[in-house]
């Protein structure tokens, strides 16, 4: 099912349904995630994958047109090259460790104790959750970072564009601005909900799936089907760029703060365990924080880089 | 309390930074001078490590308390400390030079941003090489090339968005393929610590597996280090970005790739894997050596300076592999003794090369007629660069090509010393270029009259001029250094 | 003062000369007087330098360690030192000779001449006394750089080819074929220290020794040997006193110093005499000696004669050498200081003449000698030098190339020497002959006498020193009997 | 067993190297942004794969369960899928801004232009 999206995205040439083609791709993968287990993974690459990606191509496509020219020149080099890797990396399977095995060298060694130790050490049933806060926790922080590099990279390229003086007319034809009173009103229906939402995937991470990175796609989310609603404008009052861009950057010192807090504290950099007299308590504490500042991050760079894009497709 | 966390600083500092240059936002001055004095702060806290180090050996900092292979580490040793030197030493002298240069070259509401990303790209770089986790690798890289990415698209050209894009797609294919790479490993080995790794890759032995994983490795991090014929995109993203950004990653990004490969071939496989079983360096040296030839001859015909430098990096980062494919203490030797002296000379290059773009708004060199006589420390500064390229004795250059060539003659494999030379000759072509040009050439008449480049600009460049010159001359520190890293990386098992 | 320390002065003074010309850049009278303080200075150090020498010391220094076993190591040998005491001794001559010329002849740039100047001389300085071969090189490359300036001097297309020339050969044979050769015998013998007798023997044979040994002579561009001799007549477009550096003092002197320092104190006489196909070393000499002679005959432009007429001396030093005779080796080293005392005699007229009277072709010369008498003269008296005829130096030193040559019992060498004499004379002697007794062409009625009074002086001392050298010959022979003992 | 076992890392290879192959041989940036996306995808498919423990559940602790699969995979793909989110965002504004200066988001039409301009300094 996967293979034949695939295939038909290299084969489409108007770039819309390879779009969408791609959007259906990364729902599909989601379902495989959760098929494997990989129900946060799932989540994120749902929201992220089906959700952000998607519009943000979609918001590309408008302004540089639907079609694919078709290519000049024969395709014969990448497709010796892909051979050639492709046929390299199956060769590479043939002794690999089958799939799914649990005596498998994968699951064990480092895991083991993730699986085992991590309600004990961390305290929270969410071993994904742990890891990635705990154990790694400085891996995610360097995503909240990554996340951010690339939130000043689109400023840089394309910038947000200012708020229009309320005083000029919108333009009529703006495809954005057309009015829907349908969809506005079961926006305006979905949208607290949404948040409610994604408020409860924020701290109820923990626990079950999710996280802050997924509480922030999700808010962002919100914000992104209001806009689409109500046209950029009145988005950017409900959601000031200006805040949006401090709260990202303050996002990602909430992450950094703590280390530094726990630095202070005596412990190492991240150190949950020095942030409060019991460790298990410490280690609840941090990991609400700093999952707090990767939603807040995530949020408002989702949003921001929303804000540039759609402000560049209403130029149009 | 502070040297023990010293480890941790050295990246989180500049990370931590970065969002605050951020909020500073239209204080654009503020922004440049916390970007300088965090530098300058890197390389303290590097120079302070590559102490500990040389007192006491490795350095290990679990992040979170978690012991490794559980949570990650940093681990810094003889190897990577000296990296760290270069990239933060070269940041402490880049960092001060920015403020005139990008006046100059990137739109004032950009500016904040600038710095920011600068930032960035200097604690992913750090962090790549401090790093003793290999996941945690792959993140680092990201945020180091997506930072840069963006600093290529601020380039004045047009086409500096289309060699950034370029750089994009192949940055990200080598990401994904290192990714492919380290998740081969896992499954093999169940961790991702670079320590473990290696002591389980022993273990296994050989596999396919391994194999294909080792494969994916290598082509990953060679599109990253711009290994011919990988170094497409290389070019124009140095001749297109802002003279700071080509001058940073020309002494940094691409030095940092090589220590990861040199991480990966000798840490984590093990020489042995590398060299016996996988014949590496049946690769690295035939592709080493073209690339000497091939873009030392094509840097040649280079009318834009900048591009000219930047193939003769693709050329420079031959020597290294061939060095590493000599597969001697010697040879490992001088691949790190030119990671750290190239950085010292295309440093100097690049900025002396920002100077000239600074006055005359582009590096070509139809435009550069005479003005050897008008920029006297500017040009000054570029022969002096270029002389280190060449190799002439007293510089750098003549160290790193010294060990070069007695690593080939101890194996007896003598031709490579000869196109070693020969690529040494060819640079003598290219830098003679430019200063038959600056010094030969009458300015024409009808040209602008440009007067030498501002003080900012050329005290950092003849800092590093002099390093080149001084590192050239009394060379046992960075000899010393290395000679005992390289033999740490083929005694240890 | 200890001889580490005058090495130290050594290399020093012709440096701070380099500070104290850039500062009085404004007065050209105080710059030019600097440059001749400082000289005499050198002169003065040298010389006691030369008496330490002579009393059997061996003064060294180690500068600085590049590489652990890598260092700036200085060591005075004789043969050493006799290429300094000329360096040192001509250096003085030469500031007062492009005094005369460079204001006779309103040259621009006069500060940035006396600047390279300096460098070069410290230069050769740094040759002469260094201790291993990495030292050697070094200068060896500073020397080439500091020169380039002064080789296109004038800035215009000619200088300016002539320069690239001048360049090109020179650093690609350093780096391409010279700096392989110092790696590789690094390699084998583990160090790269000049000492008596070689540091070969025993890590090297059979048909790679031959090998080395031409990468060593050919590597060492500034000998001039052919086929790489075309950047010594492109150096001719430099200015006159550049020309006598070049010729007489500082750069071929260096090549062929360096090469009769390899053959002796690298590889040692009788690690070569082994060598298959070491007759070759001496024919290549040989035929660069008979070519370059040839050549010179068909030169009308004076200087380019001259030039090729040095080509063809240095032959005569790199043969001294190959030929690997005791007494050849003494010929040779007596031939560079006379080659330089009457080359640069010659090249001192040469500029003479152009600075009086522009003229720069030998079919102009006719009936110049009643013109400019001294000037003349001294020519002459280079001319006899380099034929070889008594009293010059010239003599002397060629005797002893003879002898040597019967010594290694190579008749053919023998033959090739004295040809080649006989073809000096027929390329000098016209010119003397025209100049004396051909009768001034009756078009040029423009009246002229002799140079500027410093052109002058100059070159009737250098000329004095030639005739002198003959006489007493006592100082350089003892010193090279020390380096055959 | 085995052919089975390893059926899965085949689908995902040969999804890897259609999206690999769609990078480097489309023409189209916007394409060639969406190859690389399902390229890296399917690099995650292949991880989350590695983590699966036949009978196992979801990662998250539970009184009936004893079998869990590898979490380890899964915190790495998160991190993973933002990082390709966040190059995707940079790679598209990159796009964007590249139409804006050139007209075009074809690649052969750019190369042509730029080489124009090589030649014309």
């Amino acid at each position: 099912m996967l293979a034949i999206t695939a295939i038909a995205v290299v084969r489409f040439r108007r770039l819309f349904t390879v779009v969408m083609l791609f959007g259906i791709y990364s729902l599909l993968s989601a379902m495989i995630f959760v098929v494997l287990d990989a129900v946060d993974v799932a989540f994120t690459e749902a929201a992220v994958g089906a959700g952000i990606s998607t519009v943000l191509m979609l918001a590309t496509l408008v302004t540089t047109g639907r079609h694919e020219k078709p290519p000049r020149h024969h395709p014969l080099l990448p497709l010796a090259v892909v051979t050639v890797t492709g046929a390299g990396l199956i060769w590479g399977t043939l002794d690999m460790p089958g799939f799914g095995n649990p005596a498998d060298p994968v699951h064990h060694h480092v895991a083991d104790r993730y699986v085992i130790e991590s309600p004990r050490e961390i305290g929270i049933p969410n071993m994904v959750t742990s890891v990635l806060a705990s154990y790694r926790g400085y891996d995610t922080m360097g995503e909240v970072i990554v996340v951010f590099t690339a939130l000043m990279g689109v400023l840089s390229l394309i910038g947000i564009r200012r708020q229009r003086k309320q005083s000029t007319p919108p333009p009529e034809n703006s495809a954005t601005r057309r009015p829907y009173p349908v969809l506005q009103v079961m926006a305006i229906l979905l949208i607290p909900f949404i948040i409610l939402f994604a408020l409860y995937v924020q701290f109820h991470g923990d626990y079950g799936p999710g996280g802050g990175f997924q509480a922030g796609v999700i808010f962002a989310a919100a914000i992104i089907l209001y806009t689409l609603n109500f046209g950029l404008d009145d988005a950017m009052l409900l959601a000031p760029p200006k805040v949006v861009l401090r709260l990202s950057a303050l996002g990602v010192l909430i992450y950094a703060g703590t280390g530094v807090v726990s630095m202070l504290n005596g412990g190492n950099y991240l150190d949950y365990n020095a942030l409060s007299h019991d460790p298990l308590q410490g280690q609840h504490f941090g990991i609400l924080v700093i999952e707090l500042g990767v939603g807040i991050t995530v949020a408002a760079v989702m949003i921001a880089i929303f804000f540039a894009f759609a402000g560049k497709t209403e130029k149009q | 309390m502070i040297s023990h966390h010293l480890p941790a600083l050295q990246v989180v500092v500049p990370l931590m930074a970065a969002p605050l240059c951020f909020l500073l936002g239209r204080y654009r001055r503020l922004g440049w001078i916390l970007s300088t004095l965090v530098s300058w702060l890197c390389l303290w806290i590097a120079v302070r490590l590559a102490f500990q180090v040389a007192d006491g050996g490795q350095i290990q900092y679990a992040f979170g308390g978690w012991a490794p292979p559980w949570g990650i580490e940093y681990r810094v040793d003889q190897l990577n400390v000296l990296v760290l030197l270069i990239v933060s030493g070269i940041a402490s002298v880049m960092f001060p030079y920015s403020w005139s240069s990008v006046q100059n070259e990137v739109d004032p509401e950009q500016q904040p941003l600038f710095f920011t990303c600068m930032l960035l790209c200097l604690a992913g770089l750090l962090g790549i090489t401090i790093t003793g986790d290999a996941f945690n690798l792959f993140v680092l890289l990201e945020i180091s090339s997506l930072s840069t990415y963006t600093l290529i698209s601020l380039g004045r050209d047009r086409r500096a968005l289309t060699a950034s894009f370029q750089y994009l797609i192949m940055g990200t294919i080598g990401a994904t393929f290192i990714l492919i790479g380290v998740g081969i490993l896992y499954m093999l080995t169940g961790t991702l610590n670079m320590a473990d790794l290696s002591d389980r890759i022993g273990e296994i032995g050989e596999s396919r597996a391994l194999q294909a994983g080792f494969g994916f490795l290598i082509v990953g991090i060679g599109l990253k280090l711009a290994m011919f014929p990988l170094h497409l995109w290389l070019p124009n993203a140095y001749a297109f970005a802002p003279s700071i950004v080509s001058a940073f990653i020309a002494a940094t990004a691409t030095k940092v790739a090589v220590y990861v490969m040199v991480r990966y071939l000798f840490t984590i496989f093990g020489h042995e894997f590398s060299f016996s079983a996988m014949y590496i360096h049946w690769l690295l040296i035939p592709v080493g050596l073209i690339a000497v030839l091939f873009t030392s001859i094509v840097a040649v015909f280079q009318r834009d300076i900048k591009r000219m430098l930047a193939y003769s990096s693709v050329a420079q980062i031959g020597y290294m592999l061939v060095g590493i494919g000599l597969v001697s203490t010697t040879g490992l030797t001088a691949t790190l003794l030119h990671l750290f002296n190239h950085a010292l000379m295309k440093g100097a290059l690049f900025l002396s090369m920002g100077a000239v773009c600074y006055r005359l708004g582009n590096t070509l060199i139809d435009n550069m007629d005479g003005i050897g006589r008008q920029m006297p420390w500017t040009m000054g500064a570029f022969v002096a660069g270029g002389l280190s390229l060449i190799g002439v004795p007293l510089t750098v250059g003549f160290i790193s090509k010294w060990y070069l060539i007695l690593a080939a003659l101890e194996k007896g494999w003598w031709p490579i010393a000869v196109i070693v030379v020969l690529g040494s000759l060819i640079a003598v072509i290219y830098v003679w270029r430019v200063v038959e040009a600056a010094y030969l050439h009458q300015r024409p008449d009808q040209s602008v009259t440009v007067v030498e480049a501002p003080a900012s600009l050329l005290v950092p460049t003849w800092i590093l001029v002099l390093a080149n010159y001084y590192f050239g001359i009394d060379a046992s520190f960075t000899t010393g250094f290395t000679s005992s890293a390289a033999t740490t990386l083929f005694g240890a098992p | 003062m200890t001889g580490g320390t005058l090495i130290l002065l050594a290399l020093a003074l012709p440096l701070s000369g380099v500070i104290g010309v850039s500062i009085c850049r404004q007065n050209p009278n105080l710059r030019e007087g600097f440059t001749l303080v400082v000289s005499m200075l050198l002169l003065l150090v040298v010389l006691q330098l030369l008496s330490l020498v002579m009393a059997g010391a061996r003064p060294e220094l180690i500068l600085l360690e590049m590489l652990p076993g890598l260092e700036l190591r200085f060591e005075i040998e004789p043969l050493g030192m006799l290429f300094a005491t000329v360096a040192a001794t001509l250096w003085p001559i030469n500031s007062l000779y492009s005094i005369g010329y460079m204001r006779g002849n309103e040259e621009s740039h006069q500060t940035r001449f006396y600047i390279f100047f300096a460098v070069a001389i410290a230069a050769a300085m740094g040759v002469a006394f260094a201790g291993n071969l990495v030292t050697l090189f070094v200068f060896y490359e500073v020397l080439t750089l500091s020169t380039f300036p002064l080789v296109a001097h004038k800035g215009n297309q000619m200088a300016m080819l002539g320069g690239r020339t001048y360049l090109g050969i020179l650093l690609f044979t350093s780096i391409g074929l010279l700096l392989p050769a110092i790696v590789w015998t690094w390699t084998l013998a583990g160090t790269n220290n000049f000492i008596p007798g070689g540091i070969l023997t025993g890590h090297i044979e059979g048909g790679a020794i031959t090998l080395l040994a031409l990468l060593f002579l050919f590597g060492i561009g500034k000998a001039a040997l052919m086929p790489i001799h075309r950047w010594l007549p492109a150096a001719m477009v430099a200015p006159t006193p550049v020309s006598a550096l070049l010729h007489a003092v500082a750069v071929v002197k260096a090549g062929v110093f360096s090469v009769v320092k390899v053959v002796v104190y690298i590889f040692g006489l009788d690690l070569i005499k082994q060598a298959p196909g070491a007759d070759w070393l001496i024919w290549i000499a040989c035929f660069t000696l008979i070519a370059a002679s040839l050549i010179a005959l068909r030169q009308d432009n004076l200087k380019k004669r001259l030039a090729y007429s040095t080509i063809g001396q240095l032959a005569y030093v790199v043969l001294g050498a190959v030929l690997l005779a005791p007494l050849s080796i003494t010929g040779a080293a007596l031939h560079i200081i006379a080659h330089a005392f009457g080359k640069i005699t010659l090249f001192f007229a040469a500029g003479s003449i152009y600075t009086s009277c522009k003229k720069t072709e030998v079919s102009q010369l006719d009936g110049i000698g009643r013109r400019m008498p001294y000037t003349m003269t001294a020519f002459s008296i280079g001319a006899l030098s380099m034929i070889g005829i008594p009293p010059t130096a010239g003599f002397i030193s060629k005797w002893y190339l003879l002898m040597g040559a019967f010594q290694a019992q190579q008749l053919a060498a023998v033959a090739v020497i004295i040809a080649s004499t006989l073809l000096n004379a027929s390329y000098f002697i016209p010119v003397i002959y025209a100049a004396w007794f051909k009768r001034e062409s009756s078009e040029a009625m423009l009246t002229y006498g002799e140079a500027p009074w410093p052109v002058v002086t100059a070159l009737c001392m250098t000329a004095g020193l030639t005739v002198l050298l003959f006489f007493f010959p006592g100082i350089p022979f003892e010193l090279i009997q020390q380096i055959s003992t | 067993m085995n052919a089975f076992s390893l059926f899965n890392y085949w689908i995902v290879i040969i999804l890897m190297m259609a999206g690999f192959y769609t990078v480097i041989a489309s023409g189209n940036l916007v394409k060639k942004i969406v190859g690389l996306n399902i390229f890296q995808t399917s690099v995650f498919i292949m991880y989350i794969s590695m983590g699966k423990v036949i009978g196992g559940t979801a990662p998250i602790v539970t009184v009936n369960s004893e079998l869990y699969s590898n979490p380890l995979p899964h915190v790495l793909i998160l991190t993973a899928i933002v990082v390709a989110v966040a190059t995707t965002a940079l790679g598209l504004s990159l796009v964007i801004r590249i139409k804006e200066a050139y007209h075009s988001i074809e690649e052969d039409d750019i190369l042509a232009i730029s080489q124009r301009e090589d030649e014309a300094e």
